[in-house]
């Protein structure tokens, strides 16, 4: 593997809680690796859990899902029935041999950017060290 | 075939001093529909829009991009910029280059451009796949709900009633006033507080626009703006308000005393009662729990102690026959077209600090308590008195920032009205008796306001309260005195002072329940659980759920001026919104194709919002249809949509795997 | 070997019910042509009925063919398995319960059948099968048999595929989906994929490339495993269609087992329970969030 | 065979200035059915010299009886609180991966994270075992002082309340006893500086005695040897502005227990004291 390896992150971010946060590392001027790719979403309920075997399809090295805390969903049960989604294809794409931690699913809050960069910047450093997906 | 012109903003040196403007509009040029792209200083400026609007009319751009600051931030102000050239609003993508780039990379400039590329790349791809919306027109109810009934609540009560709209008011206490209700006098101008307040809540009570619902609680919220559907809970008062005359005779001659909740322990009140005598309504409640007829209900025989007597006295006394044992709590569903909330705050539990005796000693009271002890309708009629001995104090200690400004206690802010308080307080004393001698221990004594730096300076100067910086590390009891042992850090000592009397400042929490009302009205609150401005500077009274607006405390710790200007501000948004004939929706809902579409309506099981219903085609196959009014654009559906038949305007599946494919190929 | 009673009922069913008027078509099963292995039969006149027969050769989840309207009302003969591949089809609204007529057989376990040679050996999901009487018909043949049998555990395939190392799993399924032909004789048979347009066949959105090569045809085969959780009841029709042999059904029943240990739902059990996927518990974690 | 069975780590304190706490506590225990094992080979705790000087230092010391204790495999049981806060700042510093390390590279063994180090005082406090007494200490007042050690850091010790604890207060009523509601529980004796700065200790001990005095204690019950050495052996030198001697009798709160118990002053080694509780106890009927 590459020295240094710089893995292709894709990240799904709902709007009003997570969007929100990483716009709060912003604001608040918190560094993080430059890895990851935001995709904004109105809501975790949005993603289709095939857009994560879309982007290991097509190359990417890991993928972050964001959405607000159980609860806090701000279409009320978005992100209930995305919990139930993304743990079922979590176990799908790990049966077909994609480690799980090139996946990972978040609760960040609109006022959690900090927090939202600590995940990132553990996500980015456990990737790189995982090398890319598609070896060789 | 979509012409695309990105603009690239160098937002000043936020983005600029990282991003390398330059490089990213050369990789913009080369990326595919891409017919014109430029770089501008401030493109949310004037001069920045009028470029935007000017460039699509002589290039014939159908698609924008605009690389700048988070959507979150600006996408309506440029929605309106593309619009004003004739283009639809909706063919504008942001790509997010400064609080997701250049804000959080600035320790790699070059990472940052390459990231910044990949973003605008990003969003080249998406706008090719966006399509003309075009919003609806709905109708909405001209009428508002105020969720609780202190000052803020009150002051945005009175501003939308006054402006002509219908208001509800709903407060979960038997009376409005809220904590201003409490207090004796108030800053800096010392007027009393009472004679400032009870003209307000008289107002409300008479203000023929004004609904007024204490004893009541918000239950269930749904709709959306202009058309809130609510449902609120009376609490029974067991007395019929409509008969009640308030005339007084029952609470006088109720056998049944209790504590005080509005005099915090202090004094009693009675099992039927108003909280305190300028009440509004001026009618009372049955304490159900501490009634001694319900009691005698309630009694049976294998229940403990023996059979209570069966009381009934307040009906018995009663002129116009109001006491209705009978009555219900009652479920009222109202629409309303805006809500304000308005829930404010409670004082901080201080039994917390076990140095300051947990709770256990009686001389240690609270600010709120101490402005009871002072209020002449408070418990002891206006004499500042000990609780444990009612010997007057000489003696009196203040401790600033309990429960503020303390990490571990979990509570990192500054309540921003304590410093100010003690200062009250201190001159207050003085009033009251002149040998009283204050000492106030503080961390750093804020007094930002107008007239208040003065106030404090009158506190020390003339009522000659003495300032120690420095925190109190215990207080014990030596006899009838309050040992306060703490740490003067101007002269680098321990203190001692045997006092009379401590008072805590404690500081602001919010009030109990405010979580669940948050969720219920789904509006987000901050780690305090404080509820969540839609911008802290430029949106102080909104919230990020359109049609909910905020007001007072229940947002962060602030003074009663600034409540008052909360709840006028929050009013002229309510007012603003309903003195429109009708609303725009949002286009961005979702759409079935109902060719996809199999009929096996997971969508319509899924749907928070129940904006989906179900149709048969001419062939007879039944298929789902989105009701765009109700429809909140989630996306719930379309994620469950095994076919594909649903898609959502404006992140569409080709809209989203766009931005996918685009960063991968 | 045919149980002469189970078939006799089923013939005097169907010509009942046909000659009566009630249904227009029985769907059940005959004789194949290499004259020992059973195929699907399409009975529309009473004299046909001697066509019909039932053994354990009989492997067919017959319900897919329920999808065309056309024949209703409609009789069908289901072994368990197929009972609850109509349950999934009656939540899912893709059948009215009043035009079709169950013919439920009590079965203890089919063989594994290729076409000129007559097997012994049960199919592996037989031996976990702990569902010998359909949970739904309107005339019930057979039984009853004992059904305190063990609680089905996971196929030990599956568990083996799990206990992989992540290279392990992608050297195997990138070897098996760079078989992968895309002839969709897959969805072409099974119950549960009926969609209008398959997201497969979507050319925008793009979700699978057109090329075929092993990473489409393994996102082709994501969407399809993905689609069926929750809703396959392992007729394993995908796995026996397979021209080249893709164990498809170890996909789906590792979903299904998932499915199980996550929400405790079991596919066609009942046409009244929610979908897992279109239902929630407000305090389960499933490991996702934290 | 006892119900129950701890490791014992007396702690040098309760080998030489306080053997009366040793005695009373193996006493007691053997009364009450629980079996204290000395742990062989058991070193000092280095309190407070040690920490004071080397953080490490103050953690390996203890780390080594910790290691004998993992391999007795029993709860290890401390009457003394100083010795209490060492183990168990040692047991939060194994929890911590780097300070796991040095530790072990100093013992030059591998630490476990899971040993179970109770304070003998949570072991007696009449939850985990009930005591039959059979001289209830009836009209005894009694000052609880817990000194600064025992429950302090909370997230440390994780024992009681830091500003009111209220476990000694709970046994002592439970011994028929009662037990006064004062602020000093908790408040610091001067400790380890009676030979640094005498002053400073006499004030901070003459302080505590005054209150347990003014509300009416006749004793003062403690759980240190630190403590006890402080307020007992020092308190002749303290004196009221008036003069007054305070001769205030500080027992050990075994000492108590065995008293409640039956035992008789001579078998609790009583005598010890400087400040004799006999008298005390003999108006009260209960010596």
């Amino acid at each position: 593997m590459p020295v240094d390896f710089q893995p292709k992150i894709i990240g799904f971010l709902c709007n009003w809680c997570s969007y929100a946060g990483a716009d709060m590392a912003g604001t608040s001027r918190i560094t993080y690796p430059s890895n990851i790719r935001i995709i904004r979403v109105p809501c975790s309920g949005r993603i289709d859990p095939l857009f994560i075997a879309k982007c290991f399809t097509e190359g990417a090295d890991g993928v972050f899902i964001a959405g607000c805390h159980p609860g806090d969903c701000h279409y009320i049960e978005g992100n209930y029935y995305a919990r139930r989604r993304f743990a079922l294809m979590g176990d799908l794409i790990e049966y077909l041999g994609i480690e799980k931690e090139r996946y990972q699913v978040r609760w960040v809050s609109a006022s959690e950017g900090k927090k939202f960069s600590q995940i990132i910047s553990a996500f980015t450093d456990k990737l790189a060290a995982l090398g890319p997906r598609i070896k060789g | 075939m979509s012409r695309i012109g990105v603009f690239v903003c160098h937002c000043g040196r936020n983005i600029a001093g990282t991003v390398d403007i330059s490089t990213v509009v050369e990789a913009a040029k080369k990326l595919p529909n891409v017919v014109y792209v430029e770089d501008n200083k401030y493109t949310c400026s004037e001069v920045g829009q009028d470029v935007i609007k000017k460039t699509i009319e002589e290039n014939q751009l159908n698609r924008v991009v605009i690389g700048a600051c988070s959507p979150r931030m600006h996408e309506n102000t440029f929605r309106k910029a593309v619009a004003s050239a004739g283009l639809n609003p909706y063919l504008l993508e942001i790509a997010n280059i400064r609080e997701h780039c250049s804000w959080v990379h600035s320790d790699d400039k070059e990472k940052a451009t390459a990231k910044a590329i990949d973003l605008v790349k990003m969003a080249v791809a998406k706008v090719a796949r966006h399509q003309e919306l075009f919003p609806k027109q709905v109708g909405l109810t001209k009428r508002a709900l105020v969720i609780g009934g202190g000052i803020s609540g009150i002051q945005a009560a009175l501003d939308i009633a006054d402006a002509g709209h219908e208001v509800f008011l709903v407060e979960r206490e038997p009376t409005i006033g809220g904590r201003m209700a409490q207090l004796d006098k108030t800053f800096p101008t010392l007027d009393c507080s009472a004679c400032i307040l009870t003209p307000k809540m008289v107002d409300v009570a008479q203000h023929p626009n004004i609904t007024l619902l204490t004893y009541a609680q918000v239950l269930k919220v749904s709709g959306f703006k202009g058309n809130f559907e609510v449902e609120i809970l009376q609490k029974t008062r067991l007395v019929d308000h409509d008969k009640c005359t308030g005339c007084g005779s029952c609470w006088q001659k109720c056998p049944q005393k209790v504590a005080s909740e509005f005099d915090f322990g202090l004094g009693n009140r009675k099992t039927i009662y108003i909280p305190f005598p300028q009440a509004i309504p001026n009618k009372p409640v049955i304490d159900t729990s501490n009634c001694r007829y319900i009691k005698y209900q309630g009694w049976e025989k294998d229940s403990k102690g023996k059979k209570p007597p069966e009381c009934r006295i307040c009906e018995k006394v009663c002129p116009t026959d109001a006491v209705d044992w009978g009555q219900k709590d009652e479920i009222i569903n109202e629409k309303f077209g805006a809500i304000v909330v308005a829930t404010g705050f409670k004082t901080f539990d201080h039994t917390t600090y076990g140095e300051y005796g947990g709770g256990r000693y009686p001389d240690v009271i609270t600010g709120l308590q101490l402005e009871r002890l002072m209020s002449a309708s408070g418990p002891t009629e206006g004499e500042v008195i000990r609780p444990s001995d009612g010997t007057h104090p000489k003696t009196v200690v203040f401790i600033s920032c309990v429960g503020s400004r303390d990490d571990h206690i979990g509570r990192s802010y500054c309540s921003k009205v304590c410093c100010m308080y003690m200062a009250k307080h201190t001159i207050m004393l003085k009033e009251h008796d002149p040998d009283i001698q204050s000492y106030v221990f503080y961390i750093d004594n804020r007094t930002g306001g107008k007239g208040y730096e003065e106030f404090s300076r009158r506190a020390q100067e003339e009522a000659g309260a003495l300032y120690l910086r420095g925190r109190i590390s215990k207080i014990y009891r030596d006899g009838p005195k309050m040992m306060v042992c703490g740490d003067d850090a101007l002269m680098g000592r321990p203190v001692q002072i045997a006092a009379d009397l401590v008072v805590l400042a404690t500081g602001m929490d919010p009030s109990d329940g405010v979580v669940e009302l948050a969720q219920t009205l789904n509006i987000s609150y901050d780690t305090n659980r404080f509820l969540i401005e839609a911008h802290p500077k430029l949106r102080p009274v909104e919230t990020q759920t359109s049609g909910i607006f905020l007001a007072g405390v229940a947002v962060g710790p602030r003074d009663i001026p600034d409540c008052v200007a909360h709840g006028s501000a929050a009013a002229v948004k309510v007012v603003g919104l309903l003195s429109q004939d009708t609303l725009t929706t949002d286009p961005m809902t979702s759409i079935v194709d109902p060719a996809k579409c199999v009929g096996c309506f997971m969508c319509e099981d899924v749907c928070p919002f129940s904006a989906i219903y179900r149709e048969t085609t001419r062939d007879g196959r039944p298929v789902a249809i989105i009701n765009e009014t109700l429809c909140t654009g989630c996306g719930l559906c379309v994620a469950s949509c095994r076919p594909g038949a649903i898609d959502l305007h404006g992140y569409t599946n080709q809209q989203l795997l766009a931005e996918v494919v685009s960063l991968c190929r | 070997m045919m149980d002469k009673n189970i078939v006799k009922q089923i013939r005097d069913k169907a010509k009942e019910l046909l000659s009566n008027g009630t249904i227009k078509c029985v769907l059940g099963y005959e004789t194949g042509t290499d004259g020992m292995n059973a195929r699907p039969a399409f009975i529309y006149e009473p004299e046909d009925v001697d066509r019909l027969i039932f053994d354990n050769t009989c492997t067919h989840n017959l319900s897919t063919y329920l999808r065309d309207k056309r024949e209703n009302p409609v009789a069908i003969v289901v072994k368990p398995c197929d009972a609850r591949a109509i349950n999934v089809l009656l939540g899912e609204r893709q059948i009215e319960r009043e035009k079709v007529f169950i013919i439920g057989i009590v079965c203890q376990e089919v063989v594994q059948v290729s076409w000129g040679e007559l097997s012994h050996d049960a199919q592996m999901r037989c031996k976990i099968c702990n569902q010998h009487t359909p949970v739904i018909y309107d005339f019930l043949i057979g039984g009853p048999v004992d059904e305190s049998a063990p609680k089905a555990e996971p196929p030990a395939n599956v568990t083996a595929m799990e206990g992989k190392s992540s290279g392990d799993k992608v050297d195997f399924w990138s070897g098996q989906f760079s078989k992968c032909v895309r002839c969709y004789a897959c969805r072409a048979v099974c119950m549960g994929c009926y969609c209008t347009v398959c997201f497969v066949d979507m050319l925008d959105p793009e979700w699978v490339g057109i090329k075929i090569a092993t990473p489409e045809n393994q996102m082709w085969n994501t969407i399809r495993a993905f689609h069926l959780s929750g809703r396959c009841i392992g007729c394993g029709e995908c796995a026996r269609v397979c021209p080249v042999n893709i164990p498809l059904d170890l996909l789906n029943m590792k979903m299904e087992k998932e499915v199980g240990e996550h929400f405790e739902f079991v596919s066609g059990l009942s046409s009244e329970e929610p979908a897992p996927l279109a239902s929630f518990l407000k305090d389960e974690s499933l490991g996702i969030g934290e | 065979m006892a119900e129950l069975v701890y490791s014992y780590y007396p702690g040098c304190a309760l080998h030489s200035s306080s053997k009366e706490y040793d005695i009373s506590t193996r006493l007691v225990c053997e009364a009450l059915g629980i079996e204290l094992r000395e742990l062989e080979g058991w070193i000092c705790c280095g309190a407070s010299s040690a920490h004071t000087t080397s953080d490490l230092l103050g953690l390996a010391l203890p780390a080594q009886t910790l290691k004998i204790a993992e391999e007795s495999d029993l709860p290890l049981v401390v009457p003394c609180a100083m010795c209490f806060s060492r183990l168990k700042f040692t047991i939060a510093g194994l929890k911590d991966n780097a300070t796991r390390n040095d530790i072990n590279k100093a013992l030059d063994e591998e630490l476990g994270q899971e040993i179970e180090v109770e304070s003998l005082l949570k072991v007696l406090d009449g939850k985990t075992i009930s005591i039959p007494v059979t001289k209830p200490l009836t009209g005894l007042k009694v000052a609880c002082y817990y000194g600064c050690l025992l429950v302090r850091p909370l997230e440390v010790t994780s024992l009681d309340d830091i500003e009111n604890p209220t476990m000694m207060d709970g046994l002592v009523q439970n011994l028929g006893a009662e037990s006064i509601d004062w602020d000093f529980k908790t408040e610091c004796c001067g400790a380890g500086l009676p030979i640094a700065r005498p002053d400073m200790v006499l004030d901070l001990s003459y302080q505590i005695l005054s209150q347990a005095k003014s509300l009416g204690a006749d004793c003062v019950a403690v759980a240190c040897p630190m403590c006890h050495s402080n307020l007992d052996m020092q308190q002749k030198k303290m004196k009221s502005e008036d003069g007054q001697r305070l001769n205030l009798p500080i027992l050990y709160f075994t000492q108590l227990i065995g008293l409640a118990l039956g035992l008789s002053a001579k078998e609790l080694a009583l005598r010890k004291h400087f400040i004799n509780p006999l008298p005390m106890l003999r108006d009260k009927g209960l010596a």
